[in-house]
């Protein structure tokens, strides 16, 4: 594996400060680093009662992993991590977090916004809505596969 | 015998998470014909292909990819992670 | 004040997790936070003893305030949060964060890097190196102020 | 009276943070000028305007700014945040 960080599917909860320290101390020569952190939403105006996020196991670390290298090949990056939750979340939980480091912060941001983008439609997890109203599936975005035409 | 997986509306639909399919199929399009046919839960689930992702062996797929040694087959809706 | 976050001017060492949750914590209806850290970085080849960090009390709060309302004016953000700190930091340290939060992650991610690049340079710090070679005041890079026209 | 004040290299090469200017100046740029004429360190110092920022009352100016009713300028290189 090149550079620090890596990919981790998990269920239980991610200390943010905890993976931001480690991941920092395992680069060397990083001037820059950036964080990404996904947060539950209640769009439901205060009737969501958790998000249910399904995966694919064994697809999902595959994807992940790709999406990785192809940051890392992409830029010169010092290291990338991807760390993604699954099973019930609630309302302000943290869902899932990318990091990256550089010497420089562009390419910092670049690899960051380019983890994101291709997390949001090319890694296969689903998110499942429960409110008071009963159980939706989140619809993907057009706006999310149209993203990636910019990279 | 290829193993077929089912995530996210496609399983609640189809009632159950996998399969083990034994199939002819030659190509994706080909294995989604077979299943449509067999109950009235599957025609529902494949019933407009264009909102539908696959995956063969784990790896993102067209519906014209060919199954050739394939062993795992998924069908899902588009991804939403992050 | 508008939003969660703030500014901060400081001597002591933050912690980047700590800040991060707090931040979060504060803001409401944010789906996506994004943060930047930057972290002295030994350019002279493991000869860097320390780099001391000069700044304009008084002038460097109001910059990074108006820093923050710009960028809280242009995009619809939950929050932005600034600290930078001063004096002598060591190699590895943490020089600076920024966090912001948002709706999406287009937002958080354009607000992080605006607040960046005005921070390069139009926030009165000034930063030299102690190595042992000597001293040496880091000049300001022609393409800090070029990131500038983008906005 | 007027605060003059002296960042980075420029309060090195001055020799001081900070001092009082008694001054007619009305503007940064003839206030330089004054500064100039007191001892070869400040023309050192200011011997090229163009590598020099300033802020007058805390807020970045140019040389043209005019001094009416300012209580305090400042001197400095390019900044280096971040």
């Amino acid at each position: 594996m090149s550079g620090a960080g890596g990919v981790r599917v998990q269920r239980e909860a991610f200390d943010l400060g905890a993976e931001l320290e480690a991941f920092e101390a395992a680069t060397s020569g990083a001037g820059a680093m950036v964080s990404f952190t996904g947060i539950v939403r209640d769009d439901a105006g205060g009737r969501l009662d958790r998000m249910e996020i399904e995966h694919y196991p064994g697809m999902t670390e595959r994807a992940l992993e790709k999406i990785r290298a192809d940051a890392m090949k992409r830029w010169d990056l010092a290291g990338a991590l991807i760390v993604h939750r699954h099973g019930a979340l609630r309302p302000g939980e943290w869902i899932m977090m990318v990091a990256t480091a550089a010497r420089h912060r562009k390419a910092a941001f670049a690899a960051a916004e380019f983890l994101m983008d291709y997390l949001k439609s090319r890694a296969p997890f689903w998110k499942k809505e429960y409110t008071s109203d009963g159980a939706e599936w989140v619809a993907a975005k057009e706006e999310d596969e149209a993203a990636l035409t910019r990279w | 015998m290829i193993d077929v997986l089912y995530f996210a509306w496609v399983r609640e639909r189809i009632g159950k998470p996998r399969e083990a399919v034994e199939t002819q199929a030659t190509t994706v399009a080909d294995l989604v014909e077979e299943l449509k046919k067999r109950e009235p839960r599957y025609a529902a689930a494949f019933a407009d292909v264009s909102a539908l992702r696959v995956a063969v062996d784990q790896e993102l797929a067209d519906f014209s990819t060919p199954l050739s040694g394939a062993r795992e087959v998924a069908f899902f809706p588009p991804m939403t992670g992050g």
